[in-house]
């Protein structure tokens, strides 16, 4: 696998992207196990 | 409304109102960018036109908690909300009050803070024109931006935030325009358009301010 | 979410009604509903809404302009002509000039009743009025209340923790304590 | 049944938590094929080089950004006119979705640029638009973060969805007006002649169709996440109003 | 005092608060300019130095009257004043809050709205330090501003108005710093003064900034 | 301009004083001034300063902030712990988490008074601080006053138009109103 001239171009708007988009999954996905936890809290609590 | 806006106008007249501080805060940004960018002729008056009209967009921002954050805060909104005057000439009185406290005079001082950045002299009857097509429009996105945020506490620079972007397209023309006209290209387009734009700010937003303003309310 | 279940009320010409209660039972909450200031999560209010003027904790003064300014333009915004004797009546005749912002506590209150004076409307929603007024001040009020806007077919409801000396029925809010299962707001759908 | 009835908070859930799972994968699969197909097996370009390969992120978080505002305007209008709150929590859910393709699509062009155009950022209306957008997503998160009451919170966003995607386009013809870009011109339309050649064209559907399944499931994922969240404050408030009352 | 720091950052992250919102605000005005201006890459970077320092300065100012016109407001202000801690540090942990919620942000943003600019590569650093040392003579000169005007209602842009002259010596040998930097000259000589302005102020404002507050609570 | 003129009083350790006379003469401004917030037009305060904790017509609550954040704000400020029994002692133990800016009149009143036992300071400048609170939370704040705060050498002063209740002196401003012609002021030196 050769990019010649803009490898460092493509890499880094690779890298940058994926990096992006694995932390909006990965925010999204923790914040929803959060608070799937604490609801499961406050349901116990107060349900 | 006339009872409302001429208390407006009487508030902002008043020691502490911030009636002529809008013009002072345009008049220090002018001061300031020849600090900031340096102090050679040429470039100044190439970049006057824009300057001014950015100048004036933030003299306006700045002003724009004043419309409804006094009022919310010692308890006269909802005692104006209730009084016989349907909310959307509520906030219609409320811009015009913010543009003739504001807007009116960044036009009538325009030409000399133009002199200051060495606008040439050709330019300045352009600058004047789109201001004052430009300005009424940002007093009333304004106000819809004030009504938005008036229930959060100090929600300034909120507002900012929120105002900036519409203000995007008075923006372009009326520097285009200005622009133009320093260059002593044809400038009726971009008028054009900002008076449209204006004309169909003060149909709309008010309607928009208003349902905002039924929402902070409650 | 509810604060209040179940209260209901209703008023002829010349009627008035005092709302006690613990703190935060709910009063200003019904007051401002009635005032048609935030929606009822159910039920309905009857012909409040354009005759009704509400008087809340704050007094909605503005420290910049004289007494007499804030209540010509009430009346002005309200269409109405300032009576002339609404100075004497609050007091504030030796105030008239004074700018707004340096009245004591109780001067400005008495500045925000007179606003209600100057409004001319007939349902007068009062939340704790008389909150700083000396007792002389309370008297005069209350008087004024009960000849001035009563007599003339004036309604009012006034939500207070001290005795007003008005002898108007009184409707203690606790027994409408939302209870915890109370159905309504916003919330509910997520339950 | 009409379609109102997934309008209920509970329904909802149970509806769609069974299918977050599997769109997540199946996009991630999608993604996965698109993009190691762009990566690996598509030639250069005569004009761009193996710098062309950017391109297959760039286009879909370009298209995922301008889309996701679409979806907040009409999930805004569903609150607005029928009061809905899921409409209104899945407006909320999507606006960080758009904020990071929009952010993509900037970064990546903006990386794109300086082989190509000999600078990061250009005044071009295209990224000018995008730069814009950007901002609206910005006041529009900071908005619902600033406001505490939920209802409100949603009904000022909403009107603040419609008044902003007003001057949205009105801004693009302002931008438009102002400079004459340097951007591609919008070469993936179906009729027009000078269509990209399907070595790129198809690997790019793959890419697109990738960020659409992932749109969808963090979308679903995060309604549901904002629909417990409310659960939460419901159950809390619930339970203070019940302690006991005062002696 | 550091009580006092963290409920000020405290109240700075919560909802509504204004954390980030001067950072948003120094973005748009950035954004703006080029609207104004218009889009040519040559003349933009060669204001850029200038009005990424002016954007600084208006965003650091417009935060000002948090400062202390909140704690005013709701009453806390003589609560504070007549807490055990000597004014001048109640001034000295204001200043160092609004550094902390608006200073340091715009320094670590600086580099992003630098290439929005054009703002040629080699000028980076140069803006970066003189940021880093000018945006706390900012604060704490605003703070003393903010001191003087608390007791005014919504004394926002006399605020605005008072501060901007005291702001132009910063300004000045700042701007001044990224512009040579831009150039490629030394700028050893503005850095230094700029560091000199900024622990003159640091030893000295907390006092006149104390004496303002005294006057203003009585 | 003087307000009020030839006002004395000396409180020891664990004496109250009442302040009462009509709204607007000069209630505030006395208090005020023996905390240090204004300086007098002449005369002395004594002994005061350091160690007085004022409560004046507005709370200063900060909307943003939980009951238990204000309070922990104000005790650190002051270097004093947060007493265990503060929030059971205003009744504010079911608000703890809830923001400040959602409390009702009356219990953001006793969120202000709560500030008081918090801050440990012994003389105690009050400007009506029973203003919004109901019959109970006034009773309640009474035996506060008289058991935790008097009975430990404290010190208060109280400028209200409500009885508190409290069996203690009573001093009425209204002889002490200056006259119009009194001298003082920073005008003086222009006559
Ligand atoms: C920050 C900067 C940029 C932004 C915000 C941006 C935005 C966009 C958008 C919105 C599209 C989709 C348009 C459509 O499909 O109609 C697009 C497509 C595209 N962009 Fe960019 N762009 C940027 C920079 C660049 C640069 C520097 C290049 C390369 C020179 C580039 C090359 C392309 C290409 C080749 C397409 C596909 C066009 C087509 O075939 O339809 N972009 N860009
Ligand atoms: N935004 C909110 N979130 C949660 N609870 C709230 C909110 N606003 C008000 N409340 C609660 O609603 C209840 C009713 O408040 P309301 O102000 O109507 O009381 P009130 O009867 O007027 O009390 P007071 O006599 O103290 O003025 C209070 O318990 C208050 O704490
Ligand atoms: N800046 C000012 N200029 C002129 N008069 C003032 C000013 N500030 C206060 N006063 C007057 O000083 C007097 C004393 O005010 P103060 O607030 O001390 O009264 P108070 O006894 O606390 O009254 P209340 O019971 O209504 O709170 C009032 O008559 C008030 O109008
Ligand atoms: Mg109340
Ligand atoms: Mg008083």
């Amino acid at each position: 696998m050769d990019l010649g001239r803009y490898a460092a171009e493509v890499i880094s708007a690779w890298g940058v992207s994926l990096a992006l988009l694995a932390a909006l999954v990965w925010w999204s996905v923790r914040r929803d196990r959060r608070v799937r936890a604490e609801l499961e809290r406050t349901e116990r609590d107060h349900g | 409304m006339r009872a409302l806006l001429t208390r407006d106008l009487r508030l902002a007249v008043r020691a502490g109102g911030g009636f002529g501080l809008g013009l002072a805060f345009f008049l220090i940004v002018v001061v300031l960018v020849p600090f900031g960018v340096g102090p050679e002729a040429d470039i100044l008056a190439r970049i006057a036109p824009g300057i001014l009209w950015v100048a004036a967009l933030l003299a306006a921002l700045l002003s724009l908690d004043r419309i409804f954050a006094l009022d919310h805060e010692d308890g006269s909104l909802p005692l104006l909300a209730t009084a016989p005057l349907p909310l959307e000439m509520l906030a219609l009185a409320k811009a015009a009050a913010h543009w003739v406290t504001t807007g009116l005079p960044l036009v009538v001082a325009a030409p000399l803070l133009g002199v200051l950045l060495h606008l040439p002299g050709q330019a300045m009857p352009w600058l004047l024109v789109s201001l004052a097509l430009g300005t009424p429009a940002l007093s009333l996105i304004g106000t819809f931006g004030a009504a938005l945020t008036v229930g959060l506490r100090r929600g300034g620079l909120l507002l900012s935030l929120i105002v900036l972007p519409l203000y995007v397209p008075v923006l372009i023309f009326g520097a285009e325009a200005a622009r133009r006209g320093a260059e002593g290209l044809p400038a009726q387009t971009p008028l054009l358009l900002l008076a449209g734009i204006g004309l169909g700010c003060a149909a709309l937003l008010p309607f928009a301010t208003a349902a905002a303003l039924r929402v902070t309310l409650r | 979410m509810p604060v209040l279940t179940g209260v209901s009320f209703r008023l002829a010409p010349g009627e008035g009604l005092v709302l006690r209660g613990a703190n935060g039972i709910g009063k200003t909450t019904l007051l401002r509903t009635v005032a048609g200031l935030q929606p009822p999560l159910s039920g309905t209010i009857e012909g409040a809404g354009e005759r009704a003027g509400y008087a809340s904790h704050a007094d909605g003064i503005k420290p910049a302009l004289t007494v007499a300014e804030t209540l010509q333009f009430w009346a002005d915004l309200y269409r109405a002509e300032l009576p002339e004797d609404v100075f004497e009546l609050f007091d504030l005749a030796d105030l008239r000039d004074r700018s707004a912002g340096t009245l004591s506590a109780g001067q400005g209150r008495r500045l925000g009743l007179a606003r209600l004076a100057v409004i001319g409307r007939e349902v007068l929603l009062l939340d704790e009025p008389t909150v700083s007024l000396d007792a002389f001040s309370v008297k005069r009020f209350a008087s004024f209340l009960r000849e001035r806007h009563l007599a003339r077919g004036g309604i009012a409801v006034i939500a207070t923790h001290i005795d007003l000396g008005l002898d108007l029925p009184t409707l203690d809010l606790t027994p409408y304590r939302a209870a915890h299962d109370a159905a309504g707001g916003s919330d509910e759908a997520f339950l | 049944m009409s379609i109102w009835s997934y309008a209920n908070p509970r329904k909802f859930l149970d509806t769609t938590e069974p299918w977050v799972p599997w769109l997540m994968w199946l996009s991630a699969a999608v993604l996965a094929v698109g993009l190691v197909w762009g990566f690996f097996f598509t030639p250069e370009a005569e004009r761009f080089g193996s710098s062309v390969k950017i391109i297959y992120l760039h286009v879909p978080s370009a298209l995922m950004a301008i889309n996701a505002w679409l979806m907040m305007l009409v999930a805004s209008l569903i609150w607005l006119i029928r009061r809905h709150h899921v409409s209104a929590l899945a407006a909320r859910a999507a606006a960080p979705v758009g904020l990071v393709m929009t952010l993509i699509a900037l970064v990546t062009g903006a990386i794109w640029g300086q082989p190509m155009w000999g600078t990061w950022w250009a005044w071009d209306p295209r990224l000018t638009s995008f730069l814009i957008l950007f901002l609206f997503y910005l006041g529009y998160i900071a908005l619902w973060a600033a406001i505490p009451d939920p209802d409100s919170a949603a009904d000022l966003t909403s009107v603040l969805c419609l008044v902003g995607s007003v001057f949205a386009v009105l801004s693009r013809y302002a931008v438009n007006f102002w400079n004459q870009g340097l951007h591609q011109g919008a070469s993936l339309s179906l009729d027009k002649q000078e269509n990209v050649a399907d070595v790129f064209w198809v690997p790019l559907l793959v890419c697109m169709a990738g960020f659409v399944l992932l749109f969808l499931a963090l979308v679903l994922l995060r309604t549901g996440t904002e629909i417990r969240a409310r659960r939460i404050g419901a159950l809390r408030a619930r339970a203070r109003r019940s302690e006991p009352v005062r002696a």
